[in-house]
Formats: structure tokens, C-alpha cells, sequence
């Protein structure tokens, strides 16, 4: 990859604070992150629930209002990014709308923006051969299975071809055989289209199999603890998981949670 | 099978509980309904139906005649509401029932469809006799137009009172004439009560003849507006006290009437279009405006005139005060209501000459 | 046969023999009536009195029969509530619309909707008629008044289920306010804004004949009042009341199948 | 003051100052100059209030018979609507179809069933003020059962997943079933038909008025001044029929929240 060392996106001094219902003060969501991701890697935010992760990529997404911090995207800020609609977002549940068709659900983004229909009609073939659903395009969202209806989730954020993917914890709700399944198709997918991709999971396994980065974040107040580097080969399938090397990662990126739970 | 035994249970348990509450109704004991002899006096009648709470009118400013002749003989006041058909008195629900002349009378007499057939087995009270008639149908418009187009306004009532009659001299055509422009009362009942109206429009108070169609006879509506002032009660205390200074100056001009009458019947109107609002449905009650209507006698005066029916919740006085409608035809008790409130409505014509009012009874 | 098709067969029967039961019911009843009372058709006709009037040739006023009288008097009684209708439900629309923008416009207004469905029509007629002076567009808009508050509350109801994933999604492309509105908000309040329409559609009939009442002229309710008033035949009561209630019914099933129309999806749902 | 009390005070400022705005254009009269009405159909807040004033004692006479009318047909239909409802839930094959029947009732027009129920009841009773009170009573009562049992059979079928399985792992029979889970699931559906039957109770109890024999209630003082042009006696009715409306749904909120303590 020529430009593989670009950073892509830079995190200094993150804080989120979020207002204390209880006793009125606040709550310290994320604590001076600090954070490089280069162009065009993988990247996973690992931490157990209420660690910040998703926060940490709701920022990231302009979704989410910082207490101080910078946060900037080849330069741009959140806000900019997102209006300019550099990156494509994929949520936990699929978020379709039920009354429009899988096609139709893909053109969504399109029709926001404004595409003609040529152009849109053709992007959601490319989208859906991608994410191998081209029988599918007709269909309605609850005519398929969880796993087909977040790869649609998957088509849409790839559909305006942005330059990041973010994704928040997109699989977690699949079970363990779909699951696999739309790791190796993710992981093709990124081959091909060479995005970059932030991924929230709080599945050891899944981060260390995905991806070149595993930032390890540890809670109250949230921050990151450890970056582990990922240094297996590419491109990746699931045999790479029966190996001593596998092995030794995934249990490295555990040991970088010790002393966070006593 | 299982379902059937089921559907057959829930018709049975249904079925019984509906018949236990025919059976309910029926097992109620029966009072002897006390019908009065035909020479009965009028107070004992009364008496008899006011001490069991059994005289009906139909309220809603019909029932201050009823008061009158309830208190002129020191009876209770309280009344029934009265539907406005004649089941209550059919069922003896109702010993002593208001009824008009031209309407409720003829059902409660006739067999024709709608009526009830009782023939001569029943009989009456007239307020007229009783001395506290007041007057009804009349002509009235709001004071602003009235006197802003004088000769629209003469011009109708010359033109409505040639109508009337007509109407008076040919009854059956004039029923004939109303059943055609869309009333739904039967033919045979629109006869009779053509017939009765005529004797309203063309007899006063005190049974002599009237020859002057709508004139507004100072006596009768001096008598009105005294009875109307002891027996409308307003809970409204700035309208209570307009009613209470009301003059018969306020409420009527016979001007307009009397010009008209003398005028040869040709009028510059300053408003062709008009449109009259009837205070009940479409039937001989207003035989006179639709003669003139289809006879062209509106035409005549260049007027073309709409006749917008009644008998909805909205009165008459309100269509007139809101200007929807130029003319209306109300009661004179209705009138002087509508006044206190503060609608600035004035009579220009009294058709009606004789209250139509009376209290029917069985007779043995 | 396919078991959805046989299981809808069994329901239509149940329906059938459900009418059947209150035919018999009502049938009890008639006869009782007919027994006890002088005049059994004001009370309560046998079916078969109703059904003759409605063939009956006989005329009851000059140009038309009882059935005629109806059928006339229906068409600008459905006519007035179907335009009341559309006014209240635009109106319900824009107003749901208008409380989930400014939550200020829903607080303040929201207690009120409920008041003004607390002033019984003829509070309200006459104001409306001073405005309007002119009893067609009162009636047209009291039946507006009573249709709006079914349609705005359900679709307030809608546009605050949508999910909190959708609204991100929608901010993540930077969609202006006007796609999320077209987009997101009013596509997902469809099945709110038609259980709405389905409890108005009945109420804007029943609305418009009440209406009707306010005035003479012509219209179902008009007769009706005259009907009762015997200045008709009251048979002409009778039958108004069941084509009333079968009109009723109709238009619930008319947007029931707009409904469809509008939601492919559910057909799908359906289909399956 | 936290986030949460300020939002429930500005639910019942938001409105009181809308309403006090309305009543200044109205006392004012720049309301009539607005939609073109005059001080006649549309009185002044000051003459009506003094009527109130002045009639307090027969208004409230006519305020009670119209909340007992209200309040006994809306208990009476709430209760046979929600029998209906257990009998339907009982025989499901036969009470869905039972309960879409029944549900046709509510396309037939209040004036339409009142006269009937008004010549029905005659026999019941020689006393007019109670027979008509029954005829009122049942026309109030047909408008509220059928909200009341189409939405009880939807509290009673529509449960949560696997808790009948979970009842039935117990080896529960019907009874416990339908007491330990039908019941407290329906519940919010109960309180679903009263917030549609209650304002349809008060509007239903004016209309029946109308056509009763004895004459009393608000709804009946709305008409009988209106049609003698007392628009501003009228309005002072139409206030008291708003202020029962108002009170009666306010209880019911109160009751809902007060009974629904601890579901989401």
C-alpha cells in the first residue's frame, strides 16, 4: 500500500464527560485518549461494556459532542468529515428500514446526497455483489436472516465509498458460525476496497483475528491502556486461529487487561 | 365439535340474558292511567296531570304558554321533555301533551301514515281560551339590514304576504305546492295542516277574522311580551335585565309591514338575492313563502329568494343575527330571547295571528 | 387449500355466524316490542319491516322513495366528511409535525387538543359559523375538528419511535432536515398515521351526520333528525342507521387497504 | 432544580401561559377582530365567568347528573366490555369474531342510539328522571364497551414470549394463568380503552341528554340556550362540560400512574 503510513485519523487529549443524573456532577466517559490510526489499517477498539469504546467512536462520528480534545480526520474535523461524508458507519443492530426494499435500503445514503439514478442503480449492484447479496436486492429486510441483513448494513456504508468504516460492534449480536463467516467476507471486503476500518468489539478473539491494531481500553474513567500490534500475515483465514501465534496474541491482548479488574 | 358446543353455550347464555331484560321491562307493574271525561274542567285536568308530573312540551322556548297556564292555576311548573313525536302521549307516558294545531293534533287524530288514529277520543286546551296565547310564526330580520334596505325588505314582505294569501284562499294547492318543493310530510297530513294554518293566519286571539295578512296586532303582542318577560328565565344577569327593560319598540317595527301594504308593489330593492330561514321543516307551517315562491310573486318585486329550511340547533334568531340568511321566520317568544342576549333583531310582519299552541288529552 | 386460506375461511364464518346471532337477538327483541308497545316500528322494527322500506316503490316525499331519500342525502353527507376528513387529517399531520419540531408547541397545546374534543359540536357551531357564514364550510370543518386529534396524536406517537440508530444514521450522512423528515420520520410514523386514519374515518362519518343536524337542508343527519321527528317515514330512520354503521365499516377496511397500498413491506409480511 | 423537575414544570406552565394569552385576545376582543366573531357567539371570558358565579348552585345540580350519567355508563360498559373480553379470550376461535361484530357497534352515530335506548327503557320505571337516567346510562355504556373489550382481549392475548410457557412449566391451571399473568398484562390496556372511553363518556352522556325526557344536564343547557341564542349561558355549560372532561381524565392519569408504578 503506497500511502500505508499516513495517519489517517489523530486523537489528542480526548475527554468526554457526560452529565451525572444522580448527584448532578459528571462522568468522565473518556480520560486524555490519545490515538493514531494510519490510512487503510484495520483497527479494533477492544474493552469490556463501559469502557468508552462506542463513545470513543461516536466521536470519531460527530455523534457525540467532546469535553476537550482534538480529534482530526486527514486534517478535518468530525464535523467537517461527517458533513462531507467521508465515513461510512455500521451500527450493533442493522438499522433498516423496514418499509424499503434491500436495494432501496443500500440507495438511501445516495438519495441523501443526491446521486443521480444511474449512478445509484449502478453502485448498489457493485455494493451487493460485494457483500454477496445480488439475489437479495428485492427483498425486505425482514424476509432475511440477521447475518444477510448487517451485511445489507455493510453494502450501505460502503454504497458512497467513503474512506473510513466505522463499525460498532457490528457482529456481536450474530451467532458463532455467521459470525465467522462475515469476519473472512469483512476481511476480503477490506482487502479489495482497502479502507480504513475501526472496528468496537469486545470479542478478544474476533479483534485479534481482524485486525493490524488492538487498542485496549480499561473503564472508569475511560481511557486506552495498551496498543497491541497484530503482526500476523495477510491475508487471514480461519486456520490462522488453530496456530501457537494466534494463540499467543490473543492471550497477550488479555494479559494488557491485568490489575483493570480485581 | 368441541367449537360448537362452545358457539351454542355463548348464543344460549346471550340469548338469556337479553330476554331477562325484556322479561324486566314487561314484569313492571302497571299504573291505571286516569283518561278525563269530555266535560272535564280544564283545571281539574290540569290538576290531575301536573300533581303526577305528566305534562309535556317539547322545551327549547316552547314551553312558556304551558308555564303560564301552570301557574294561572297555581300548579307545579315542572314539565316532561317531549320528543318530537307523539309516542310519549301514545304510551301514556305523557297524560297531558303539547301539540300544534297544524301538526302534532292531526297525527295524534288521523290514521294516515305517522299518525297515531285516535279520531274524536281525544280532546284539548287552547291557550288562545286560556288567555295565555302567545304569538308565534312571525317575520323578522336584523335591525342593521332592515334599515339599510328598506325597500328589499318591504318589497319581501308585500311579495310573501300576497303568498299567504293565496295560500289562505287555496290550502290544497298550496299543500300541493309545498309537497313539490321537496317536503317529505305526507300529502294527506300537509292538507290538513294547511287547512289549520289558514285558520291561525286568518283568526286573533280572541276568534275574530283577520283580513290584513301580518299585521302585527299591538294587544296580542303587548300580552306577549308580558308573558315572555314573567316566564323566560335567563341565568344570564346582563341578559335578564334587558328582558326586564324591554319594550315592544325594541322588538317590532310594523312600518316596513304598513308601507308595504300601501305601496302599489313595485320596489327598488337594494338587494336582490335573499334568502328566508323557516324555523321548522319544510312543510305548510310556511305554505305562504312557498306559494310566493312558485307563483313568482318574489319575481314579481325582483327578488329571488332562497327559503332555507329549519328544525336543526342552530336557531333561526342565530342564521338571521349572523347573517347567513337575511329573513327568518321564528316565534315572538324566541325573538324577544334572542334580543336580550343582545342580537339586534327586529319583527317586520306577524303571520301567525292566534297562538297554534294546545295541551291534548284521552278523553274516556 | 392452503392453511392461511382455510383459517381466514373459518373466520369469515365465525363473522357470519356471529351476525347471525344478533339477528336472532334483535328479532327477540322485535317481537317483544311488537307485543307491548302501540308503535313497535319507532322502537324497535322487525329486520324484515327495514328491508321491505328499503324496496318499498312507495314515495315518501314527491320524487323519491325512502330508499332514494338515503341514498341522495348520503352522497353530501359523504362528501362533507370525506373533505372534513382530508382537512383533519393534513391538520393532524402538520400539526404532529409541529409538536415533535418544537416540544414548547407540544407542551402548550397538547392539554388543549384534548379540551376542544370536550366542547360538544353545538358549543362550537355557532363560532365556527359566525367565521365561516356558512353553514356547509362549518359543518365541513367541525367535522375537521373531530377527525384531526385521533391522526395527530397517533402520529406524534410515530414519529417518537423511531429509533435513536436511525437518527445517527441519518446524522452520519449529513441529511438535512428535510430528508430526515421524508426519509426517516414520516415513512416511520405510516403505521401510527393509519391506526389514526382507521379510528377517524368512522368518526368523520358519524361527525358529518351529526353535523348534518345543525341546520335543515339536506344530508343523512338532516333526514335522520326529520325522520325522528316523524316528518317522515320512520323506516327512513332505520335505514340510515345501518348504512351509517355499514358506511362506518367500509371506510375502517378503506384504509386498512390504503394501508397496504402504502406499505409494501407488510404485504411481504403477509405473502410469506 | 434538575433536568427532570423543570421539564414537568414547563409541561404545565407551557400551557397555562398559552391559555392566559388565548383569554387576554379574548377578553380583549383582538381575538373576535382575529377570526371575525362578535361578542354575542363568542362571549367575553368576564360575562361567562359571572354567569358561573351567579348560577353556581344549578350548574352544579346539572354537573352531577351528567358525571353520574358519565361515571356509571363508563363503569358499566368498562366492565361489560372487559367480560366480553374474558369470554372472547376463553373461546379465542369464536371471540375474535365476536369482538370485530361488536366493534361495528362504534360505527353507528350516538344520535342514532339514543332515541332508540330512549323509547326501550319507557316501561322501566314511572318515574321519568330514572328511566331517563337509565336510557342516558346505556347509551353511555354502549360507547365504552367496545374500547374497552377490544383492547382487554389484546392485554389477555397479547403476552410476552414463552411467560405462558413459563405459567404452563409450573403446571398452572387456567385460573392461575389467567389471574397471575392475563390479568396484570392487560392491565396497560385497560388504561389504553380509558384514556379513548372516558372523554367518549362525558361527550356521549351531553348527547344522550338531548333526547332524554327529563330535563337535565349540561349537555341539554348547551342546547337549550343555544338554540334560544344564550350563547353566553351556553359557554358557561360548555365550561363546566370541559371542566368535567378535564377532571375526570386527570384522575384517570393519576390512577395510571399511580397503578403502573414499577412497569417501564
Amino acid at each position: 500500500m503506497a500511502n500505508a503510513n499516513e495517519t489517517e485519523i489523530n486523537i489528542k487529549g480526548l475527554c468526554v464527560n457526560f452529565p451525572d443524573k444522580d448527584n448532578g456532577g459528571d462522568i468522565q466517559a473518556l480520560k486524555d485518549v490519545n490515538l493514531a490510526i494510519k490510512e487503510g489499517s484495520f483497527v479494533s477498539l477492544l474493552g469490556p461494556s463501559g469502557c468508552g469504546k462506542t463513545t470513543l467512536l461516536r466521536s470519531i462520528a460527530d455523534l457525540q459532542d467532546i469535553s476537550s480534545g482534538i480529534i482530526s480526520v486527514k486534517g478535518k474535523t468530525p464535523k467537517e468529515t461527517r458533513l462531507s461524508q467521508q465515513y461510512g458507519i455500521v451500527f450493533q443492530s442493522p438499522v433498516l428500514y423496514e418499509w424499503r426494499t434491500v436495494r432501496r435500503n443500500i440507495c438511501m445514503p445516495m438519495e441523501v446526497i443526491g446521486l443521480p439514478k444511474e449512478e445509484r442503480t449502478r453502485r448498489v449492484d457493485e455494493v451487493l455483489e460485494l457483500v454477496g447479496l445480488t439475489e437479495f436486492g428485492r427483498k425486505y429486510p425482514h424476509q432475511l436472516s440477521g447475518g444477510m441483513q448487517q451485511r445489507v448494513g455493510i453494502a450501505r456504508a460502503l454504497a458512497l465509498d467513503p474512506e473510513i468504516l466505522l463499525m460498532d460492534e457490528p457482529f456481536s449480536a450474530l451467532d458463532e458460525f455467521t459470525k465467522e463467516k462475515l469476519q473472512i467476507d469483512l476481511l476480503s471486503i477490506w482487502q479489495k476496497t482497502k479502507k480504513t476500518i475501526l472496528f468496537v468489539t469486545h470479542n478478544i478473539q474476533e479483534s485479534v483475528f481482524l485486525s493490524d491494531d488492538v487498542v485496549v481500553l480499561s473503564p472508569h474513567p475511560g481511557r486506552v491502556s495498551a496498543v497491541v500490534n497484530i503482526g500476523l500475515k495477510r491475508p487471514r483465514d480461519l486456520a490462522i486461529r488453530e496456530t501457537a501465534e494466534f494463540a499467543a496474541l490473543v492471550s497477550k491482548v488479555r494479559h494488557s487487561f491485568e490489575g483493570i479488574y480485581e | 365439535m368441541k367449537n360448537l358446543n362452545k358457539s351454542v353455550f355463548l348464543l344460549v347464555l346471550l340469548l338469556t340474558v337479553v330476554s331477562s331484560v325484556f322479561a324486566g321491562g314487561e314484569s313492571e307493574t302497571v299504573e291505571e292511567f286516569s283518561y278525563y271525561a269530555a266535560d272535564a274542567s280544564v283545571e281539574s285536568i290540569l290538576t290531575d296531570a301536573a300533581t303526577k308530573g305528566q305534562v309535556g312540551n317539547w322545551g327549547l322556548g316552547n314551553e312558556y304558554e304551558v308555564l303560564a297556564l301552570l301557574t294561572k292555576y297555581d300548579l307545579p311548573t315542572s314539565y316532561l321533555s317531549q320528543a318530537f313525536d307523539m309516542d310519549g302521549f301514545d304510551d301514556d307516558s305523557i297524560l297531558l301533551a303539547s301539540a300544534m294545531t297544524y301538526n302534532e293534533l292531526g297525527l295524534v287524530k288521523n290514521s294516515y301514515d305517522g299518525g297515531y288514529g285516535y279520531g274524536e277520543d281525544v280532546s284539548f286546551i287552547d291557550m288562545n281560551d286560556e288567555g295565555v296565547a302567545m304569538l308565534e310564526d312571525n317575520l323578522f330580520t336584523k335591525a342593521e339590514f332592515a334599515a339599510e334596505n328598506p325597500e328589499t325588505v318591504k318589497a319581501f314582505i308585500y311579495a310573501s304576504m300576497k303568498g299567504w294569501e293565496y295560500a289562505c284562499a287555496n290550502p290544497e294547492e298550496a299543500a300541493e305546492i309545498v309537497f313539490n318543493y321537496g317536503s317529505s310530510v305526507s300529502p294527506e297530513h300537509q292538507a290538513y295542516m294547511a287547512g289549520e294554518v289558514k285558520k291561525l293566519v286568518e283568526t286573533d286571539t280572541e276568534g275574530n277574522t283577520v283580513t290584513s295578512y301580518g299585521e302585527i296586532d299591538e294587544d296580542a303582542m303587548a300580552q306577549t311580551l308580558s308573558l315572555a318577560k314573567t316566564y323566560i328565565k335567563l341565568e344570564d344577569s346582563v341578559a335578564a335585565k334587558a328582558l326586564e327593560a324591554m319594550e315592544l319598540d325594541d322588538i317590532r317595527d310594523s312600518s316596513y309591514w304598513e308601507e308595504a301594504m300601501a305601496s302599489e308593489g313595485s320596489f327598488d330593492v337594494e338587494k336582490a338575492d335573499v334568502s328566508v330561514q323557516l324555523k321548522w321543516l319544510p312543510q305548510a307551517q310556511f305554505m305562504g313563502y312557498y306559494v310566493a315562491l312558485d307563483k313568482g310573486y318574489y319575481d314579481e318585486v325582483g327578488l329571488n329568494v332562497t327559503i332555507i329550511p329549519g328544525g336543526g340547533d342552530i336557531g333561526e334568531t342565530t342564521a338571521v343575527y349572523t347573517g347567513q340568511v337575511d329573513f327568518g321566520v321564528t316565534w315572538v317568544s324566541n325573538l324577544i330571547a334572542a334580543k336580550a342576549a343582545g342580537m339586534d333583531l327586529l319583527e317586520i310582519a306577524q303571520v301567525y295571528q292566534r297562538s297554534g299552541l294546545v295541551l291534548v288529552y284521552k278523553t274516556e | 387449500m392452503t392453511e392461511a386460506r382455510k383459517n381466514s375461511l373459518t373466520d369469515k364464518l365465525v363473522i357470519i355466524v356471529w351476525i347471525i346471532a344478533l339477528i336472532i337477538v334483535w328479532e327477540i327483541g322485535a317481537s317483544v316490542v311488537e307485543k307491548t308497545k302501540r308503535s313497535p316500528q319507532n322502537v324497535l322494527p322487525h329486520l324484515s319491516q327495514i328491508v321491505e322500506s328499503v324496496f318499498s316503490d312507495k314515495m315518501v316525499s314527491n320524487k323519491q322513495t325512502a330508499f332514494q331519500i338515503v341514498i341522495t342525502n348520503a352522497g353530501i353527507t359523504l362528501l362533507r366528511a370525506g373533505i372534513g376528513f382530508l382537512y383533519g387529517a393534513g391538520a393532524g399531520f402538520l400539526l404532529a409535525l409541529a409538536m415533535h419540531r418544537f416540544i414548547t408547541v407540544e407542551k402548550a397545546t397538547f392539554p388543549y387538543l384534548m379540551m376542544i374534543q370536550m366542547i360538544p359540536i353545538l358549543g362550537m357551531a355557532p363560532i365556527v359559523l359566525a367565521i365561516t357564514q356558512d353553514i356547509n364550510k362549518s359543518r365541513i370543518i367541525i367535522a375537521a375538528i373531530l377527525t384531526f386529534y385521533p391522526v395527530a396524536t397517533n402520529m406524534l406517537d410515530g414519529l417518537k419511535s423511531v429509533e435513536k440508530e436511525k437518527y445517527d444514521l441519518m446524522r452520519s450522512l449529513a441529511a438535512s432536515n428535510w430528508n430526515i423528515y421524508t426519509k426517516l420520520l414520516i415513512p416511520t410514523s405510516i403505521p401510527y398515521i393509519f391506526s389514526g386514519l382507521k379510528i377517524a374515518a368512522p368518526m368523520a362519518i358519524t361527525a358529518s351526520i351529526l353535523v348534518d343536524t345543525l341546520q335543515g337542508g339536506a344530508g343523512l343527519g338532516t333526514m335522520l333528525s326529520q325522520s325522528l321527528k316523524h316528518a317522515m317515514s320512520i323506516y327512513v330512520f332505520w335505514q340510515i342507521v345501518f348504512f351509517s354503521a355499514t358506511v362506518g365499516i367500509l371506510s375502517y377496511k378503506l384504509m386498512s387497504f390504503a394501508e397496504k397500498i402504502f406499505s409494501p413491506h407488510e404485504r411481504a409480511k403477509g405473502a410469506r | 432544580m434538575d433536568k427532570h423537575n423543570r421539564s414537568r414544570l414547563s409541561s404545565v406552565v407551557l400551557p397555562l401561559l398559552l391559555g392566559l394569552a388565548v383569554i387576554i385576545l379574548w377578553q380583549s376582543q383582538l381575538l373576535h377582530r382575529m377570526i371575525d366573531a362578535d361578542t354575542f357567539t363568542l362571549p367575553l371570558p368576564g360575562r361567562i365567568f359571572n354567569i358561573i358565579v351567579e348560577n353556581i348552585g344549578k350548574i352544579l345540580i346539572n354537573m352531577k347528573a351528567t358525571v353520574t350519567v358519565a361515571l356509571g355508563g363508563l363503569l358499566m360498559g368498562s366492565l361489560l366490555g372487559y367480560l366480553l373480553a374474558i369470554i372472547a379470550s376463553a373461546f379465542p376461535k369464536w371471540g375474535t369474531g365476536g369482538l370485530a361484530v361488536v366493534s361495528s357497534f362504534n360505527a353507528i352515530p350516538i344520535i342514532a342510539i339514543a332515541p332508540i335506548l330512549n323509547n326501550l327503557t319507557k316501561d322501566f320505571s314511572r318515574d321519568p328522571n330514572v328511566r331517563s337516567m337509565l336510557a342516558k346510562t346505556l347509551v353511555v355504556m354502549i360507547t365504552c364497551t367496545v374500547s374497552m373489550s377490544v383492547n382487554a382481549y389484546r392485554g389477555f392475548t397479547e403476552l410476552k414470549p414463552f411467560s405462558e410457557d413459563l405459567m404452563k412449566s409450573f403446571a398452572a391451571s387456567k385460573g392461575t394463568i389467567f389471574l397471575k399473568l392475563k390479568v396484570p398484562n392487560s392491565v396497560p390496556y385497560i388504561f389504553t380503552a380509558l384514556r379513548v372511553s372516558v372523554p367518549a363518556s362525558v361527550i356521549s352522556a351531553m348527547v344522550s341528554e338531548y333526547f332524554a325526557e327529563y330535563i337535565i344536564g349540561v349537555g341539554r343547557q348547551i342546547r337549550e340556550n343555544i338554540v334560544l341564542a344564550q350563547y353566553a349561558t351556553a359557554w358557561a355549560y360548555i365550561v363546566a362540560a370541559i371542566v368535567i372532561g378535564v377532571t375526570m381524565y386527570l384522575i384517570l392519569l393519576a390512577v395510571e400512574r399511580a397503578s403502573m408504578k414499577g412497569r417501564p
